[in-house]
């Protein structure tokens, strides 16, 4: 009763050359839907470029292209899906962490990677075997931000606004634990619910009340935008931090001096030398027209790491997971990666201030 | 004025009319009479535009109506005091005998109307300020006759105008239908008391299940003993 | 018919199905189970409520609660999520004494949203969005469901059992006291009917069984977050409902079948498929109005002829009181 | 602090106002629930956005032009989602399901057609704050305020006192019997659900103004707040849906800066629960009279 | 005996005096016409007694309870039916079920009862249809049973209501205007009607302004005006009365 997705495009017609497909799962429509095309452009760029230097051992790589709408039913339901289908080796996805969450138990049972570019929720990697991630749970990037706030911004009072996400919650932990042991004071915790609160108005109100140093966000880039653009209708004039998940230029276009000064770590810079960075950075505008940012670029990453387990491992679901675990010091547009025993990766992080409307490297 | 010729009409799939074909001169009060669910109302919504004839042409002073709406109708002069009184519930008695006279253009007559209106149901002119909802059933009926009445139609249709009213009321109303009629207005009546109403109609139809079996003069069938057998209750 | 489909749906899984065409069936025999509570409170008694995901959500969080703190099995957590939703019912049925149309539906709407707001702040309870991972699956009389197969068992006895009950409650005094609230509230009150009861009652009932299709997806699933019981969940519920036709049980089913494979039928379509379920929604409601089985309540010889769609009273009753 | 947050709150409160006063034009005609308003309220920002930027029209011509068009979307909506069903008499919650797939439509067709991402509204004029002892209020802020009010009274005065007002009453208390009077219904409700929307769109874009941003999603949070403040307000009259919003707003902007952010918005329903607890037709709305 | 006793009922709305300190009483058995101009207040009256409204001040016994300000419900449930002006039978349900619904507050099968069909629920399921078609049969509806109601013509909604009124054995019936809409052969079989349920020992308390009616059947007559009783007696003395002809019967009755 199910119709077959097209973008499978199936060539066993010509008969000549042999493919293989790898799933892409992640957000393409509902209140995500920006984050499924990064993941959709970052992997389809890998794709093109692996294919044009004659595939897989000749083979051909295909992707399924699945949307999950970050909805763990629908999630699960895909996952079903790919794991039955015999021409999926390995998956890139899921995007958030309750959609990763909620398919990993299939993905384990049937024994398919499910290898997501941006899970960070501490669980995940804990579900099974086959989940990988290629994000720094916040057990990492946490204390690196924290000793910028607290040394290098001289923030000794600060105050916090997070997304009531679990990505959220685990990132300001992380943070103000970290915080705390550098001898700094949370002087305020504030939460919001992402994709629904508008007007921050009011926490900001209170949080002014407490006069921090600091402002550190757990957000994404459309929140910040508008935090940082109600900060400056009401007058106040805090200093802000986020975390890699500012490092967007969207955040900028989006709120444009209202974010000046603005410091971050990221993972992945544009500005960064390497000429691994320059190419994809490139190739992305060629392809696409536009700048790439840190999703597109993790999933363009995660994708070379599942493309090169399989041209060690073979077209074995088992044998991609067991080669991908071995995998080390991975050349990825986001750093060196490696996994540790639980599958979780630790990157270097870099990090940023937002000066004269660009991101630049603070040294 | 009025020719209905073979007019068929359905609600969803029930055929309510089977081809009527009547006729209404000027300054005639032509009564319809028929039991229950024979297709009086159906008639009259029908004239009103408030259904579309399937099949069938109606023509109001030669103009060919079936296939107008019922806003462009009522401009014509045709007014319908429908079925189940249909006051606007939370408007007040003034408001619903203004929206009486919605479409008409004479703003300086009105008061007249008003006045006449007031005049002969004294009731309303005391509960001007209620709402249409909370008055009781016969005032309701007075409202929706006296709203009819605000149009000042060429045509004026009644169904059953003296439902529910008080004896006293029902020989008012009929008095007042021979006053109009002979100020001129031409009257479409639906009666359950058919005896009144052909004692002032000058011709009336008989209708039994959406059919015309009958059409004579009202005088002609107040004698008829099938008539005073079937719709008389003698 | 009944008992065809009946057959057809136990020896179906025999049939060979891959688990991905399972998964669904066990889907759509949960969303059957909700459908059919909803049915109860919105398609037979006419109490509109937008919050129904919130029953679902307080069945599925007892369970998840119960079973990873507590070691519960689905045979305890089960009745226990069924009871801890009905209990929100009743408390949510007695608002609905006086509350008519918009302002009743704000009211379900507004506690759907209180619920997972709930949720998803009560870190200590819930551990709000990092959700609920590692429920147990389902074990039955010591034995625990690997398969699909079992699973897909489990759900349709459940949907079954929720459709006899429905079933013998509508067609049946209290039904047809439902009914009747349905259709003119003033009217029943002359009947002698104690309409608040009633409606507590209704709620009281849909909710319990709201409650066990969560308990069921919670441990079927492993995982939930407050994500899973969003306003859209009680739309999805609603509209299954409605679709369906308002009242009838057959409906609720087809319903069901229908919005929970839609979306996976139109996977192929990627970016445009919310596009086109959208239409797809608004087509089938303005294709068949009153619902594609609206007016088969799946009475006795499925009697009461479908005719010229709901009439003016019906409206009426749901929204709000005659006021003639 | 408590000024400051009641200022902010009544901007918030404006904006729910601005947005629930088209919901309760709608129900008050239709007595229909109208889900597609939140996507109406964004459809109209959008427009506005991609008017400026994209067709680099000035801003005033752009609010106007997207007012029409927005407006006559909402007029769409109407003829091609709610009449049909209008006419075959059916239930009205098959006009609600019917309005909420328009919701997803449009929601997921602007997010084909401009992008998923959050978009900056540009600041069109910059009007200043101004500052009293210590607290702020920006001009704009009070362009919202009086925006509301002015749309509140004018409309009102439509209602009240205009022919066409009257149709609309007479259209909404009894449809067959508006057409008896002349009254050409359709033509009232296609103008009742382009005024809706039009009214939707300058929500839309003064929020979007005001907070500088817009995004698909951006009316889904204030459609249900909006439809909230109207029944809070009595639903279908204009005066409570100002007052609905303007409560809902101060009351959301007091929980999160004295309770808990997380729970704004379940405070604010709970309130409103409890409100319709003790007047159970709203603060304006007048209780039905029981007759038969 | 007394079966139902109204005392100095008065009901104020806003400015409004709809019914005006009114005595009634209705003796067991009998049956009793409440007449009066349009507006007077009978029902009103009527929605006093059945606890729609309370009453400003007053007070109503009925079968030697005191009932003011009681619910429909707890009316109903006492021995009280009644039927509308405007019809409000349920639409969207059998006729059949239309009239078991009367039976309400004569069965008790509950909740599970009805889920596990025990044997009392057969039993008393069958003995309710049983009835009901019975009833039906004797307005000439039982060949409708299955039909919706609102597909029902206008004289049979009017048989209808009062059937489902009937259905809940009431010992007190209020009909608020049962002739309206009836044409005057119909209007005969509704007087033969309401004799025969007389006759089953039911009193009936009856609003009508058909007087042919009214007069043929009533054993006692009251009439309202402005909301205050201003006249009561056998039919033949309201016939002559002076006032009654004046505010309402006019010379032609
Ligand atoms: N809205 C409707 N939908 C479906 N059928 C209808 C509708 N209105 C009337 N009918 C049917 O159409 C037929 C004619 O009805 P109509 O109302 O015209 O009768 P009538 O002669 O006015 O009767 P009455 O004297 O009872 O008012 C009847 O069989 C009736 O059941
Ligand atoms: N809720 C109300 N608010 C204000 N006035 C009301 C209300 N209900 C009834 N009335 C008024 O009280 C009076 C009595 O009304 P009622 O319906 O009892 O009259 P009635 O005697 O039944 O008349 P009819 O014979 O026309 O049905 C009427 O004048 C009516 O307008
Ligand atoms: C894009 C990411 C920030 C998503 C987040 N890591 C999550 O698990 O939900
Ligand atoms: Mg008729
Ligand atoms: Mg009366």
């Amino acid at each position: 009763a199910c119709s077959q997705p097209t973008s499978s495009t199936n060539n066993e017609k010509d008969g000549v050359k042999e493919s293989i497909t790898i799933a892409v799962t992640g957000p393409l429509s509902g209140d995500y839907a920006q984050y499924g095309e990064a993941f959709r452009k970052g992997t389809a760029l890998k794709v093109k470029e692996i294919n044009a230097n004659g595939g897989i051992d000749g083979k051909e790589v295909k992707i399924l292209l699945m949307d999950d709408k970050n909805d763990p039913k629908e999630a699960a339901n895909v996952a079903q899906r790919l794991v039955e289908d015999k021409r999926v080796v390995g998956v890139v996805g899921h995007f958030s962490s309750t959609a990763s969450l909620a398919t990993a138990p299939i993905y384990q049972k049937a024994g398919l990677v499910e290898f997501s570019p941006t899970a960070s929720h501490p669980d995940f990697t804990k579900q099974g075997t086959y989940m990988f991630r290629n994000i720094n749970t916040q057990a990492i990037e946490g204390p690196i931000v924290a000793d910028m706030v607290v040394n290098k911004m001289q923030g000794k009072k600060i105050a916090v606004i997070y997304i009531n996400n679990d990505w959220g919650i685990t990132a300001k932990d992380n943070f103000t634990n970290a915080a705390k042991e550098l001898g700094a004071e949370i002087v305020a915790e504030e939460t919001f619910i992402g994709g629904q609160t508008k007007d921050f108005t009011p926490t900001l109100t209170k949080i002014n009340e407490k006069k921090p140093d600091v402002l550190f966000l757990a957000a994404f880039y459309s929140e910040t935008g508008m935090i940082a653009q109600q900060m400056k209708q009401l007058g106040y004039n805090i200093p802000m931090a986020g975390l890699s998940s500012l490092f967007n230029e969207e955040l900028i276009k989006l709120a444009g001096d209202a974010v000046e000064g603005l410091y971050l770590s990221t993972n992945f810079f544009p500005g960064d030398t390497n000429p691994l960075v320059q190419d994809f950075i490139t190739n992305f505008k060629v392809e696409y027209n536009s700048e790439p940012d840190q999703f597109a670029a993790v999933a363009y990453d995660t994708m070379g790491m599942m493309i090169e387990a399989i041209q060690t491992a073979g077209t074995d679901r088992a044998a991609i997971r067991d080669a991908l675990a071995q995998m080390k010091d991975y050349p990825g547009v986001t750093g060196n990666t490696t996994f540790n025993e639980n599958r979780d990766v630790v990157k270097s992080l870099k990090v940023l201030q937002i000066r004269d409307g660009k991101f630049t490297v603070v040294e | 004025m009025l020719v209905l010729s073979n007019v068929h009409a359905f609600y969803g799939n029930i055929q309510a009319l089977k081809g009527i074909s009547l006729e209404i001169k000027e300054k005639e009060i032509v009564t319809l009479i028929g039991s229950n669910g024979a297709g009086k109302t159906t008639t009259l919504k029908t004239i009103a535009g408030l259904l579309r004839p399937k099949t069938g042409s109606i023509q109001f002073n030669g103009e060919e109506i079936g296939n107008k709406s019922a806003p462009e109708i009522v401009k014509l002069g045709i007014s319908l005091s429908p079925e189940g009184r249909q006051v606007f519930p939370r408007m007040t008695v003034l408001e619903n005998l203004e929206m009486g006279a919605f479409s008409r253009k004479d703003k300086a007559e009105m008061n007249g109307s008003f006045e006449r209106i007031y005049a002969l149901f004294p009731r309303l002119y005391e509960r001007k300020h209620q709402a249409a909802g909370t008055l009781s059933g016969g005032e309701q009926q007075m409202l929706a006759i006296g709203r009819a009445l605000m149009s000042k139609p060429k045509l004026l249709m009644l169904d059953e105008p003296s439902l529910g009213l008080a004896p006293l009321l029902v020989e008012t109303i009929f008095q007042l239908i021979r006053e109009i009629n002979e100020q001129g207005t031409t009257i479409l009546l639906i009666e359950q008391n058919a005896r009144m109403a052909l004692m002032i109609a000058h011709r009336c139809y008989v209708l039994e299940t959406g059919k015309i079996v009958l059409a004579d003069d009202a005088k002609h069938l107040l004698e008829s003993d099938a008539v005073k057998k079937a719709y008389l209750g003698e | 018919m009944i008992t065809i489909l009946g057959l057809a749906l136990l020896v179906l899984p025999l049939a060979g199905l891959s688990s991905f065409a399972l998964r669904m069936f066990i889907m759509v025999g949960i969303y059957i189970i909700l459908g059919l509570s909803l049915n109860l409170i919105t398609g037979f008694t006419g109490q509109l409520s937008l919050g129904h995901a919130a029953f679902y959500a307080i069945g599925a969080y007892t369970s998840a609660i119960l079973s990873t703190r507590y070691g519960l099995g689905f045979g305890i957590t089960a009745p226990l999520s069924g009871l801890a939703a009905a209990f929100f019912g009743l408390l949510l049925g007695i608002p609905t004494l006086k509350l008519q149309g918009a302002y009743l539906a704000i009211v379900t709407l507004g506690f759907g949203e209180i619920v997972r707001i709930t949720a998803l702040n009560w870190m200590n309870l819930t551990r709000g969005p990092m959700g609920i991972p590692g429920i147990p699956s389902v074990s039955l009389f010591g034995y625990e469901l690997q398969s699909n197969i079992g699973y897909y068992y489990v759900i349709y006895g459940l949907a079954a059992v929720t459709l006899l009950v429905v079933f013998r409650i509508v067609n049946s005094r209290i039904g047809r006291a439902l009914m009747a609230i349905r259709e003119d509230e003033l009217a029943a009150q002359y009947m002698g009917v104690y309409t608040t009861n009633y409606k507590v009652l209704a709620f009281t009932i849909g909710a319990f069984f709201a409650g066990i299709a969560g308990s069921f997806y919670a441990h079927y699933v492993s995982y939930i977050d407050p994500q899973s019981f969003t306003f859209d969940e009680s739309i999805q519920i609603l509209s299954i409902v409605i679709l369906g036709g308002m009242g009838s049980i057959p409906g609720t089913i087809l319903g069901a079948s229908i919005l929970v494979t839609a979306p996976e039928m139109l996977r192929s379509l990627q970016d445009y498929r919310m596009v086109i379920y959208g239409l797809i929604l608004i087509l089938m409601m303005l294709i068949r109005p009153q619902g594609l089985l609206g007016g088969v309540r799946f009475g006795k010889g499925g009697k009461a002829k479908n005719d010229a769609s709901g009439s003016k009273e019906y409206n009426q009753a749901i929204w709000r009181a005659k006021s003639s | 602090m408590l000024l400051q947050q009641m200022i902010n709150g009544f901007t918030l409160g404006s904006a729910y106002a601005l947005t629930a006063i088209g919901y309760t034009m709608v129900f008050g005609i239709l007595e229909l629930v109208n889900f597609s308003h939140g996507a109406v309220y964004m459809f109209g920002a959008f427009i506005c956005l991609i008017l400026i930027t994209t067709f680099k029209i000035n801003f005033l011509m752009a609010f106007l032009l997207s007012l029409v068009i927005t407006g006559i979307l909402g007029m769409l909506v109407d003829k091609i989602c709610l009449y049909p069903l209008r006419m075959k008499n059916a239930p009205k919650v098959t006009s609600l399901i019917s309005t909420i797939g328009v919701s997803i439509f449009l929601q997921n067709l602007v997010m084909l057609l401009w992008g998923s991402e959050t978009k900056n509204f540009p600041m069109v004029f910059n009007l200043g704050t101004l500052n009293i002892k210590g607290f702020k209020l920006s001009y704009f802020q009070l362009v919202i305020m009086g925006t509301c009010i002015v749309l509140m009274i004018g409309l009102t005065l439509i209602i009240q006192r205009t022919k066409l007002g009257k149709a609309m009453r007479a259209t909404a208390q009894n449809m067959e019997a508006a057409k008896l009077m002349g009254i050409h219904v359709d033509q009232v409700i296609s103008f009742t659900f382009f005024l809706g929307a039009a009214l939707a769109a300058v929500a839309g874009i003064m929020i979007g103004m005001y907070y500088q941003t817009v995004d698909p999603m951006m009316g889904f949070m204030t459609g249900l707040k909006a439809f909230a403040a109207a029944v809070l307000g009595g639903i279908g009259v204009l005066p409570g849906a100002v007052i609905g919003g303007l409560l809902i707003g101060v009351l959301e902007t007091l929980a999160a800066g004295y309770i808990h952010a997380g729970y704004r918005d379940a405070i604010a329903f709970a309130i409103l629960i409890g409100v319709l607890l003790v007047r159970p037709v709203g603060l304006l709305g007048k209780p039905v009279q029981k007759k038969v | 005996m007394m079966l139902l006793e109204a005392k100095n009922i008065t009901k104020q709305f806003g400015g409004l005096r709809a019914v005006d300190q009114v005595d009634l009483s209705v003796m067991k058995g009998e049956i009793v016409s409440l007449i009066g101009p349009n507006g007077a207040g009978k029902t009103t009256f009527f929605n006093l007694l059945t606890g729609l409204y309370s009453p400003t001040f007053g007070s109503i016994t009925f079968d030697g309870k005191q009932i003011e300000g009681q619910s429909p419900e707890r009316v109903t449930s006492l021995g009280m039916a009644r039927t509308f002006q405007n019809i409000r039978l349920f639409s969207n349900m059998s006729v059949l079920e239309n009239v078991m619904l009367g039976m309400h507050v004569k069965t008790k099968n509950g909740i599970l009862n009805s889920i596990f069909r025990t044997k009392t629920f057969h039993d008393e399921e069958r003995k309710s249809k049983d009835k009901a078609i019975e009833l039906l049969a004797t307005v000439g509806l039982e060949d409708k049973c299955e039909e919706y109601a609102k597909n029902l013509s206008y004289g049979e909604q009017r048989k209808l209501e009062i059937v489902r009124a009937l259905a809940s054995q009431p010992k007190l019936l209020l009909l608020d205007e049962p002739a309206a809409g009836m044409n005057p052969q119909e209007t005969l079989d509704l007087n033969q009607y309401i004799s025969q349920i007389r006759q089953q020992g039911i009193t009936i308390l009856l609003i009508e302004h058909d007087m042919k009616l009214v007069m043929n059947i009533s054993d006692r007559i009251y009439v309202l005006d402005h909301g205050a009783k201003i006249a009561e007696g056998i039919p033949s003395q309201i016939r002559n009365n002076r006032s009654v002809i004046e505010a309402y019967l006019g010379k032609g009755a």
